[in-house]
């Protein structure tokens, strides 16, 4: 069983997994891990105004996204799913635009990606995904909602309700609670009544998992058991994936307020690339040059990435005035106007 | 360039100490705390991390957890403790981290906070102040630069104060939770960093009351928060053109100071009310009924209002081109005075 | 600031006085090829150390480069436009003598204003220039397609924001036309030649400087890019200038 | 007033330069140095800058050798300076600017009386 404190068990196993998919797995986690450390070199030189890390939460964010079928399922992220984004193939460059603050949500066609937009709201996007759950089994369809939320997130009252509702609808959702241990400034011990997020799933009449978050592998069989029952049409599931938060809560936080470093360099020992990585060399999955190859593809897809960010252009300022309504009004229309003689002058 | 007047009007004199707006707050929580042992500092990284704007910094320190504490994240059930923490005799000043965030505890606000000495007959008061950091300006995420003004002075049982500088910060905030009704305190942001001299002295006009910041002959900007700094520049820049603008800072947001109002535009004839919220149902349209009301004889113009536009609040490129401008003001002045 | 100086060319230039005596004579910059006063001066840490020493400074954008207008034709960029320009501007700003310290390219035309009016140079500094034809083998009419150092220089500053390819391409030809000529050199004002050890378009500045009558430093371990904010470069030419 | 440790990292020196070659330091650990006095001399693809101070302070520490190739936004030098309590941006945004003299484009013609 996972623990909250790193136990310091070194190694994962991947024996049990299909090669491709451990490959798969590996690919998505090492690009991600150097976009972060790219997106985290923007916000030092300007380019972003601030950046939010997934460093160390790349297994329980990729294992999680590619249990689902990026044709069927629809993923319901935070503002911390970067990972999980770029496994599940959204565009990247519009998905970090949202951290460049070109627009809010990102500028990724969020139907077509079938991943919400990025969203600031503690909690918020939770009960969209019940919605959604409801909607597919109402049409007769089998697609599968992922909802993703932290620790801190647990605590709100829009997750409580999501999850009774989800209950009580035997909907399609699997709850998939990142607790990477620290809301900010706030511990788990602060934060968690009862010292577990999964152990309340029995009182919303839903099976709880926890799972070592670092282990791509057993994150990625968890979520994909709990998709297939709900395909399968036995309900909702919540997962909790046990992982730790090795960077600020945002680049401009001071963990040295509120935290021991001795607990994080202990984390960064169990770093889940570096599990993922010796794993697959161990399960004979693929060799050093392999690794090397997508090691270096990873960072060069980072850096496009990166590149194609810094270079986007900035939002014109008649955005402003798009897609309020799809029916636009004679008053939006006037202040339209207003903004062009009197801003852009 | 000129230096900016800054009357205050509060008669008894304390130390004058050089502070940002943060300090200042600080400052007054540490009075309130030493005041009275029945007030509670409460909310979402309050405690060993100070608060994410420092405001709370040390208090935890120097008061202890049982009074200065961290609370789970959950803003409903912030405001709804700080009910039942109010029912039970303490003096909770609970703080929603972001004016965005504020949504999930309207409910407890609306329902709970304002309603419940009516709902008793006076029986069970509810001295609380919600400290909410609000308005835009540092280019921050969505939902962390929301302008809820016009929601809670649109609330029976609510008094809502907006402190412009340090010096009515300390003062307003002292006001504030020492006042037995609720009241939402909304704390500019952008301000938060803005230092100078400040007279920790104690609050001297009654809740309710403006104060001429800049006093000036031929119109009246009426603001409040970051906009009153804005206004101040704008009339720097009018008064290069011959033009002498008063400069009003409404502090509270109810109760409306419609006589303060009145005295001005009786004098200055032009009015014009600039808020970062969007028009549209905006606080602006209040106090420009006011004013036309009590005024209506005087005004050579109608009351003219600067405002964010009706669109949701923009991502940080484009927030200049949303917030009221030096020349958006401008040109709304010059429409009074073409009237 | 901007004057119209002669044949309507606008020339920028920068006047920094830090409060330095009326009658103190300033110090002319004359910035190389393709580059301009900000970059090749300012950035270079050079008006912090004359500033430093009370020395008022004059630093133009010459023709073709910076903020100054960029005419197209060769013509426009002999030599002699150039110290026409320098003259009319030190008339504008009424001032009757300065020292001049040019690199590479500045240093070709600090050299000919002294020559041109030697009532208006007080010292003289030639920083990363030599007797030897710049242009040495280099096309003029398939500019940065070679391989001669200059060639080399001609595709990195082309590259560089608000430069002007056809202009600097055209100021080239203009400065080729005068091939240089270290006879006759300027009389009874003392110089001084800086260059970076391993600066090919500097090669003879020890002889040149031998021969003339000059005094010579050399600044190990930096080439034609590098040497202009070096250090040793910048003393060197302060203790040159500020000595009486 | 107490001192804190500031870091200085490699600023961006524009038209999309990555990195850079240090060429020279112009200041030693220990010493003290003015803001923009001269500190290091530095040279990317473009041209040889020489950077300024950012603070007034001591040097406590150089992170890069001459000769080295250091990226933009890694860390320079580290200074010990006078810790006022600078304004610490909060959790999110920026700072804002205290712009001296905001720009205007509007003028107004005073009233008639």
């Amino acid at each position: 069983m996972p623990q909250h404190a790193s136990a310091g068990r070194g190694s994962i196993s991947v024996d049990h997994l299909p090669p491709d998919l451990t490959r798969e797995l590996y690919r998505h986690m090492r690009t991600a891990r150097d976009l972060d450390t790219e997106a985290i070199a923007l916000q030092r030189q300007g380019v972003f105004p601030a950046y939010v890390s997934v460093r160390g939460q790349e297994a329980a964010q990729v294992g999680s996204a590619t249990a689902l079928d990026p044709d069927r399922d629809f993923v319901f992220p935070t503002y911390r799913e970067m990972a999980a984004a770029q496994a599940h193939g959204v565009d990247m460059v519009d998905y970090m635009a949202s951290h460049r603050a070109l627009w809010h949500g990102g500028l990724y066609d969020v139907a077509a990606s079938r991943f919400g937009a990025v969203n600031a709201v503690v909690g918020g996007p939770v009960p969209h995904a019940v919605g959604w759950a409801v909607g597919e089994r109402l049409r007769g369809d089998d697609g599968v909602a992922l909802a993703y939320f932290g620790d801190g997130a647990s605590s709100e009252g829009d997750v409580h309700e999501s999850m009774n509702f989800a209950g009580v609808y035997g909907a399609p959702v699997v709850f998939f609670c990142q607790n990477n241990q620290w809301a900010l400034s706030v511990p788990n011990d602060r934060q968690v009544a009862g010292g577990s997020i999964s152990a309340r799933a029995q009182g919303y009449g839903m099976p709880g998992v926890l799972v070592d978050g670092n282990d791509a592998g057993a994150v990625h069989a968890a979520t994909a058991e709990a998709v297939a029952r709900a395909r399968r049409g036995e309900g909702p599931t919540l997962i909790e994936a046990l992982t730790y938060r090795v960077e600020p809560h945002s680049t401009s936080d001071d963990p040295g307020r509120y935290r021991d470093g001795a607990e994080t360099e202990r984390w960064l020992r169990r770093d889940p690339v570096t599990l993922l990585r010796e794993a697959i060399l161990a399960a004979g999955h693929a060799d050093e040059n392999a690794l090397a190859e997508a090691d270096a593809a990873a960072l060069q897809e980072a850096r496009r990435i990166r590149d194609g960010v810094a270079a986007a252009p900035e939002p014109d300022g008649a955005e402003l005035f798009t897609h309020v309504f799809r029916e636009s009004t004679d008053e939006l229309a006037r202040q339209r106007r207003t903004w062009q003689e009197e801003v852009e002058l | 360039m000129t230096e900016l007047i800054e009357h205050t009007t509060g008669t008894a004199t304390g130390p004058t100490v050089e502070l940002s707006m943060q300090q200042a707050l600080n400052r007054a929580l540490r009075t309130l705390l030493a005041e009275d042992g029945d007030t509670l500092v409460l909310g979402e990284d309050v405690g060993a991390l100070g608060g994410v704007f420092r405001v709370t910094d040390g208090l935890q320190k120097e008061f202890g957890a049982d009074r200065v504490f961290d609370t789970p994240l959950a803003e409903s059930a912030i405001m709804g403790m700080s009910v039942g923490l109010a029912m039970n005799g303490w003096r909770p000043v609970p703080e929603l981290q972001f004016d965005g965030f504020a949504y999930p505890a309207v409910d407890q606000i609306v329902n709970q906070v304002a309603r419940m000495n009516y709902r008793t007959r006076g029986a069970v008061p509810m001295p609380i102040t919600l400290r909410l950091p609000s308005f835009g300006g540092i280019q921050a995420p969505e939902h962390h630069g929301e302008s809820l003004e016009a929601l809670f002075a649109h609330t029976p049982g609510l008094k809502v104060a907006v402190p412009s500088d340090p010096g009515e910060a300390y003062r307003l905030l002292l006001q504030s939770v020492r006042c037995d009704d609720p009241v939402v305190f909304m704390e500019p942001k952008a301000r938060y960093w803005d230092r100078r001299p400040v007279e920790l002295s104690e609050p001297a006009d009654p809740i309710g009351t403006s104060r001429v910041v800049r006093p000036g002959r031929h119109g009246t900007l009426i603001a409040w928060g970051a906009m009153v700094h804005r206004c101040l520049q704008v009339a720097e820049l009018a008064a290069e053109d011959g033009v002498d603008l008063e400069v009003l800072d409404l502090r509270w947001l109810t109760p409306l100071d419609t006589d303060g109002l009145a005295a001005s535009v009786r004098r200055t004839k032009r009015a014009v009310v600039v808020h970062e919220a969007p028009l549209t149902a905006g606080l602006g349209a209040e106090v420009a009924t006011r004013v036309t009301d009590a005024c209506f004889g005087d005004l050579a113009a109608p009351v003219q209002r600067v405002t964010g536009f009706d669109v949701p609040y923009p991502a940080g490129p484009l927030e200049p081109q949303y917030l009221p401008s030096v020349d958006r003001v401008l040109l709304a002045v010059q429409r009074t005075l073409e009237y | 600031m901007s004057a119209n100086l002669t044949d309507d060319v606008a020339m920028r230039y920068a006047d920094l006085r830090p409060g330095s005596p009326a009658d103190a004579v300033p110090v002319l910059l004359l910035h190389g090829f393709g580059t301009h006063f900000e970059m090749n001066w300012k950035a270079a840490g050079w008006v912090q150390s004359l500033e430093a020493e009370g020395l008022r400074v004059i630093g133009p954008d010459l023709r073709g480069h910076g903020g100054s207008d960029k005419p197209t034709d060769d013509a426009a960029y002999l030599p002699e436009r150039f110290t026409q320009d320098l003259v009319a501007l030190l008339d504008r700003l009424d001032v009757d003598r300065v020292d001049v310290v040019g690199y590479s390219m500045g240093s070709r035309l600090a050299w000919d204003l002294a020559l041109r009016a030697p009532g208006r140079v007080r010292r003289l500094v030639l920083g990363g220039f030599g007797p030897n034809d710049a242009f040495g083998g280099t096309d003029l009419n398939a500019l940065g397609e070679g391989e001669t150092p200059f060639d080399g220089v001609f595709r990195t500053v082309s590259a560089l924001p608000n430069n002007d390819a056809a202009a600097l391409a055209a100021c080239a030809r203009g400065q080729a036309a005068r091939p240089f000529r270290s006879e006759p050199a300027p009389e009874g004002i003392p110089f001084l030649l800086v260059a970076g050890a391993e600066d090919p378009l500097a090669a003879g500045a020890e002889e040149l400087a031998r021969d003339r009558g000059g005094s010579h430093v050399e600044i190990p371990g930096r080439d034609h890019a590098n040497a202009v904010s070096s250090r040793v470069f910048r003393q060197a030419v302060v203790d040159f200038l500020v000595r009486d | 007033m107490a001192e804190e440790n500031v870091t200085f990292h490699l600023p961006d020196l524009g038209e999309g330069l990555v990195e850079a070659t240090v060429l020279d330091w112009e200041a030693a650990v220990g010493d003290d140095v003015a803001r923009n006095d001269p500190l290091v001399e530095v040279e990317t693809t473009k041209s040889a800058v020489v950077i300024p101070s950012p603070h007034e302070g001591r040097v406590v520490e150089l992170h890069a050798a001459p000769d080295e190739v250091v990226r933009v936004g890694a860390p320079l030098v580290t200074f010990a300076v006078a810790a006022p309590d600078r304004p610490a941006a909060g959790i999110v945004g920026t700072v804002p600017e205290e712009e001296k003299r905001p720009r205007r484009r509007v003028r107004l013609t005073p009233p008639g009386e």
